[in-house]
């Protein structure tokens, strides 16, 4: 029962879900299971929320190393949580849309969320360009082709890769960087995508398969694996 | 009116041929349609003498869209006489529909020039008729109405049918090696350079008394990936319990804490040392993308972990986590099926598991004859991949230039192989 | 704020801030240079810092470098500059905020260069949260630059329509039944513009400015395709690589995100010198993207310096 | 408040920017705000949109009445959703350790649908579709491709080709099929470096934003 039962559900709804794609009358299928999958995680938040909520208090209990960040963690949490629920300080009241203009959690969301969102996302830069110091080495063939393909690439993002090869005739401007840019993202670029993507598919059919017969099931929790 | 029934054969002839000679299955299925068709020509409506009229519409057809839950009727029609682009008296067309020979109800008005349209709001087990009006600026010629039809459900998409019989043919490959490993043929399966060196990452973690950092991506248990980078979890987990090594889980999504906490505790209870799981291992953060970067970055410069799995879907935080995984010193093993960011990974990890490896993973880490059985499978489908690149190419550029019929017939017998409509 | 406080010496500070922080760079990176001739490692957070300095000081002290257009830029300029003037040319504004950054620059390029051609310009947008957008930039260019142009004459705006591709669908053969009348309830009959246009076969240019759909695309397959009227685009960059197959046949040129936004204004500026004044963001947004672009690959070249130099010396020893 | 917001998004952006140099309180803090915030944010919102839109009013659904006071047709309750509820309750039955292994069942829905689903949407898209893609004549329509369009397309049809054999699993990569899968590594090379370069243009975007905010909207010091 602890572990047929589970095995049974996988193949079950593994299969109707595949059939369902050739199926007219099953189209709806995939909707439906989609409502299903929010509907239950809505009701493992308990559980996410909960552990958020546990770790926390542990933290500030046991007075853990960096207790006081505990406190401003679960404070956030616990406003933005009553500020939502409650609607607090929502122009439509009760009713309306708890990400209405003004309400106190739209306006959290504004001022505080929006600002560390958008910075966090702007470390990117920083990073991009240590991880091209550092990786884009000529340490053997392979690294070699990474390099050049990225550095025609930058080139051709700035004006000194027109400027560079601008003596090249017209009729050769295949040969200018920006133009060999494109083709590289064109061409080469293209080819390897596809390969890459075409793996990704077979690869999830196979992946999907030993799930769905129970080949693969240490994720159930299976203690013979 | 009469209704001819016709008969339409869903796949080209060159495709069947194919399909017979590369994968000996049958698939001879014909489709029955209903089809409703006027075979009289509208006669307009005796015009005023001020009154511009322009010609009916001809040919009106009404047919049920095939291979759906009867949820569509398709009319289709030849615009009348009088629809120029230049001096043309038609402003457009109206089209009306009676139901169970009720009223007639406009359901839209269209452009000039129009010739098809189909009709989405329709039930089963009703009967619907049709006609359309041509449109002057002063008058409405209305043509020759439909024989009524009713949508029809059909229980196969014969469309999809090649999709079917090829998802059945890998389907198939996958399970026969399956099989045949399970019966004990050896099978070769190459080095997979980021999964051989797990072992080593989790013995240097052990040496160096460091913790073991998974991140599963940052998507929920309904992408594929995350469930990828669980079942890999399941056997590195198996491993670290061998070892006795710390390992620390931080996850954006409540169901991938249910899911990773089941997944640790069952390889720590196969390891025989259930007492040494805990339920922290896995720690719910947030469900924001960079909040939980955040979060991740912190944990790494703090607990310092000496090796680091990204393992999942990614988006653009996998640069960040890769690089700050860097900078503390950490071995990465990263593996994503998301193109867009497996340059990042390849720039800044230790090893980098590409697209398909990452799916692979598991199985290959398993060392089970079984699982490796289905990489054996994976080949298949990437043999007839290769082969249908090389035909295709080969045979559209010779049959478009020397207008061979053969060869051009297998052009399109493998576009109709391949096509998903 | 302190508003007051900088601004007025950063004027006549703008030019030594330029001196310095180009100094700082470049001499900063000749420092990295010399040390990695020594095998020294450079530690990620002078490479983060570099980053900064080169993305902030174009920012604060304007550094614009010469673009030149390359040749799928300098194709859309050359055709809006080779029309006779009173060639009607459409201006598709299919964007929402989010993406505005990136394409905005080029549409103000597009309008400002068709209105001094003397082109007459049809403004409309697929985008229902394109339609703000559109009527702001129509605005500060067309009313605030060129007032006197007249609406329904010299340009005229048709708006939003929802439908997508459907929309293209109907204009194709006729614009009135999409846009009976313009955003203002104008009736198109009473526009001088619309005299002699009744389709989309009817312009001499149809520009499309997005990157989403529907899109540059769309316009392709619905009106380019269908109807002989030349198309160009302008697109965010990271759509612009799909685009690419549908040059130089479907799409005459393209400009592809910020860069090539830039490459047309210094071609604009070029003819228009007087346009210099009403900004060009396209270079002043290349400005920091150029010099972060250079950082980059000069810490790729030093590098590989270094590398090799270490290389060398194990060797040896 | 304009004010007031202006320094908090400036105090909150040095905060997360200070991690670039190291870990210290004032990151601590800044990620301890974000954290706090996002996960209730999210609760939130998940809660509104999918328990209350979809769940509850699906079951109970608002009683609609025409102007005329009779109920609007099309309003009738969704009894399947109860089946949804069912297994997020099964769910939560992990919080009492006797039956907690139940749980594991609507894991295992979700574990076939997500399996079932993506094996054939992945199949269609990724698979199919790429091939049909990749069948393209080298010389285009009718001759009519020039020399560069040539290459690409031979390039492309030669690079999908020898990726695909670098992904073999089942063969040792020896010999001339070792080569091929060689070559298929150069190309894959190719597209990671190329995408990798091109990106960094709108990185870099994401940067000139802050900056941006800090020097102008901030500091007022850009004019």
């Amino acid at each position: 029962m602890k572990r047929q039962v589970p095995l049974i559900i996988t193949f079950l709804i593994g299969m109707i879900m595949i059939f369902s794609f050739f199926i007219p009358p099953l189209e709806g299928l995939e909707q439906t299971c989609s409502l299903f999958f929010d509907v239950i995680a809505v009701f493992a938040f308990f559980l996410g929320g909960g552990n958020l909520m546990r770790i926390h208090i542990n933290k500030l209990r046991r007075r853990k190393k960096d207790w006081g960040f505990s406190i401003v963690t679960l404070g956030g949490f616990i406003i933005m949580l009553a500020a939502g629920l409650l609607k607090i300080g929502n122009p439509g009241g009760i009713a309306a849309s708890p990400t209405t203009e003004g309400a106190l959690l739209q306006e959290i969301f504004t001022y505080v969320f929006l600002p560390l969102q958008s910075t966090m996302y702007a470390l990117l830069a920083f990073f991009v360009a240590s991880a091209s110091y550092r990786a884009f080495r000529a340490k053997n063939r392979e690294a070699t082709i990474l390099l050049i393909a990225a550095f025609v690439i930058l080139l051709g993002r700035t004006p000194f890769g027109m400027m560079l090869t601008a003596w090249i005739p017209e009729s050769f401007s295949v040969l200018q960087v920006p133009n060999m840019a494109i083709w590289i993202m064109n061409s080469p670029n293209l080819a390897g995508q596809r390969a890459i993507m075409i793996g990704i598919g077979l690869g999830v059919i196979s992946m999907s398969l030993r799930l769905i017969l129970g080949i693969e099931r240490t994720y159930l929790g299976d203690e013979s694996a | 009116m009469p209704s001819h029934p016709t008969t339409s054969r869903p796949s080209h002839p060159a495709m069947l041929l194919i399909l017979f000679t590369f994968f000996l299955l049958p698939c001879i299925v014909l489709a029955q349609t209903e089809v409703g068709q006027t075979n009289i020509e509208g006669t307009p409506i005796v015009p005023d003498s001020e009154q511009i009229v322009a010609a009916p519409v001809t040919s009106l057809i009404a047919a049920d869209h095939k291979y759906d839950d009867g949820e569509m009727i398709e009319l289709s029609w030849v615009p009348s006489i009088d629809d120029q682009l230049v001096d043309g008296k038609v402003i457009g067309y109206k089209v009306y529909r009676l139901e169970d020979d009720g009223e007639p109800q406009m359901i839209t008005e269209l452009a000039p020039g129009s010739n098809a349209y189909n009709d989405q709001s329709v039930e089963r087990g009703k009967l619907y008729s049709y006609f359309v009006s041509a449109l002057s600026s002063n008058a409405e010629t209305p043509s020759v109405r439909t024989a009524p039809i009713e949508p029809q459900r059909e229980w196969l998409n014969y469309e999809l049918l090649n999709v079917l019989i090829m998802a059945l043919v890998l389907g198939g490959a996958v399970i026969y090696f399956i099989e045949t490993a399970r019966r004990g043929k050896k099978l070769f399966v190459r080095k997979i350079a980021g999964l051989e060196a797990v072992d080593e990452a989790i013995g240097r973690a052990t040496e160096m008394g460091r913790p073991i950092l998974f991140i599963p991506g940052i998507l929920d248990m309904d992408d594929v990936q995350t469930l990828a980078a669980l079942t890999i979890l399941g056997r590195i987990a198996r491993i670290i319990a061998d070892y006795d090594t710390k390992i620390f889980m931080p996850v954006s999504r409540s169901l991938v804490m249910t899911a990773g906490r089941e997944t640790i505790k069952a390889s720590y209870q196969a390891a025989g040392r259930p007492d040494a799981y805990s339920d922290d291992m896995v720690t719910y953060i947030t469900d924001e993308q960079f909040g939980y970067v955040a979060a991740v970055d912190g944990i790494m410069v703090r607990e310092r972990p000496a090796t680091v799995f990204l393992l999942g879907a990614f988006f653009a935080e996998s640069l960040i986590l890769a690089e700050t995984g860097n900078s503390v010193g950490a071995i990465q093993i990263a593996g994503t099926a998301r193109p867009a960011q497996l340059p990042f990974f390849i720039a800044a990890c230790d090893f980098t598991l590409i697209g398909e490896e990452l799916f692979a993973a598991s199985a290959y880490l398993s060392g089970e004859p079984k699982q490796m059985g289905s990489l054996k499978g994976q080949d298949v489908g990437k043999a007839i991949a290769m082969a249908a690149i090389l035909i295709g190419i080969l045979t559209v550029t010779i049959g478009d230039s020397w207008d061979v019929e053969w060869i051009q017939n297998i052009t399109t017998g493998l576009t109709e192989i391949f096509s998903t409509k | 704020m302190l508003d007051t406080a900088f601004s007025i010496p950063l004027v006549a500070l703008s030019d030594i801030g330029r001196v310095i922080s180009l100094l700082v760079i470049g001499g900063g990176l000749l420092w990295i240079l010399i040390r990695s001739l020594r095998a020294k490692e450079v530690d990620r957070r002078i490479v983060f810092l570099f980053i900064f300095i080169a993305v902030a000081a174009p920012i604060l002290f304007p550094i614009t470098f010469q673009e030149r257009a390359t040749l799928i830029v300098k194709r859309v300029f050359d055709k809006v500059e080779s029309s006779p003037a009173g060639s009607k040319v459409l201006l598709a504004f299919d964007f929402d905020p989010a993406m505005a950054p990136e394409v905005q620059p080029m549409a103000d390029a597009f309008s400002r260069h068709c209105l001094e051609k003397g082109h007459k310009v049809i403004f409309m947008t697929l985008w229902a949260t394109g339609q703000a957008l559109l009527t702001q930039s129509l605005e500060r260019v067309v009313r605030g630059e060129y007032p006197d142009k007249l609406d329904g004459v010299d340009y005229i705006n048709l708006g939003f329509k929802a439908g997508n591709e459907n929309v293209l669908n109907i204009i194709v053969t006729d614009f009135r039944m999409m846009f009976p009348t313009d955003v203002n309830g104008v009736p198109l009959d009473s526009t001088s513009i619309f005299d002699d246009v009744k389709s989309c076969k009817d312009l001499d240019l149809i520009i499309a400015i997005g990157g989403g759909k529907p899109g540059v695309k769309e316009w392709v397959l619905y009106i380019g395709d269908r109807v002989n009227v030349p198309m160009a685009a302008g697109v965010a960059a990271v759509v612009a690589p799909q685009l690419y197959p549908y040059y130089p046949k479907q799409l005459l040129g393209l400009l592809g995100g910020v860069k090539g936004a830039a490459e047309y204004e210094s071609e604009l500026v070029k003819w228009y010198p007087h346009l210099k004044e009403r900004g060009t963001p396209g270079l002043r947004m290349m400005g920091p993207q150029t010099l972060a672009h250079m950082v980059v690959m000069a810490f790729i070249v030093i590098g590989n310096i270094s590398y090799f130099i270490s290389r060398r010396r194990e060797r040896i020893q | 408040m304009e004010h007031f917001a202006l320094w908090l998004g400036g105090f909150l952006t040095l905060g997360i920017f200070s991690f670039l140099y190291k870990d210290n309180p004032w990151y601590k803090l800044t990620e301890a705000i974000y954290v706090g915030i996002s996960a209730g944010y999210f609760v939130v919102v998940y809660f509104w949109d999918n328990f209350y839109s979809k769940f509850w009013i699906g079951v109970f659904p608002h009683k609609r009445l025409n102007e005329a006071g009779e109920l609007i047709a099309g309003v009738e309750p969704d009894y399947w959703l109860i089946v949804g509820g069912v297994l997020g309750l099964l769910m939560l039955m992990r919080l009492l350790p006797k039956v907690g292994w139940i749980s594991r069942w609507p894991l295992a829905f979700i574990v076939g649908a997500t399996a079932g689903l993506w094996l054939i949407n992945y199949f269609a898209s990724f698979v199919m579709v790429q091939i049909q893609n990749t069948v393209t004549p080298l010389f285009g329509a009718d001759y009519s491709a020039s020399l560069f369009v040539i290459v690409g397309n031979i390039v492309v049809a030669v690079g999908t080709f020898t990726g695909l054999i670098y992904f073999f699993f089942s063969k040792e990569h020896r010999g001339a099929f070792g080569g091929a899968a060689r070559v298929g590594i150069f190309f894959l090379m190719i597209t990671f470096g190329a995408s990798f370069g091109y990106t960094v243009m709108s990185r870099m975007s994401l940067l000139i934003g802050r900056i941006d905010f800090l020097f102008g909207d901030w500091l007022g010091m850009i004019k």
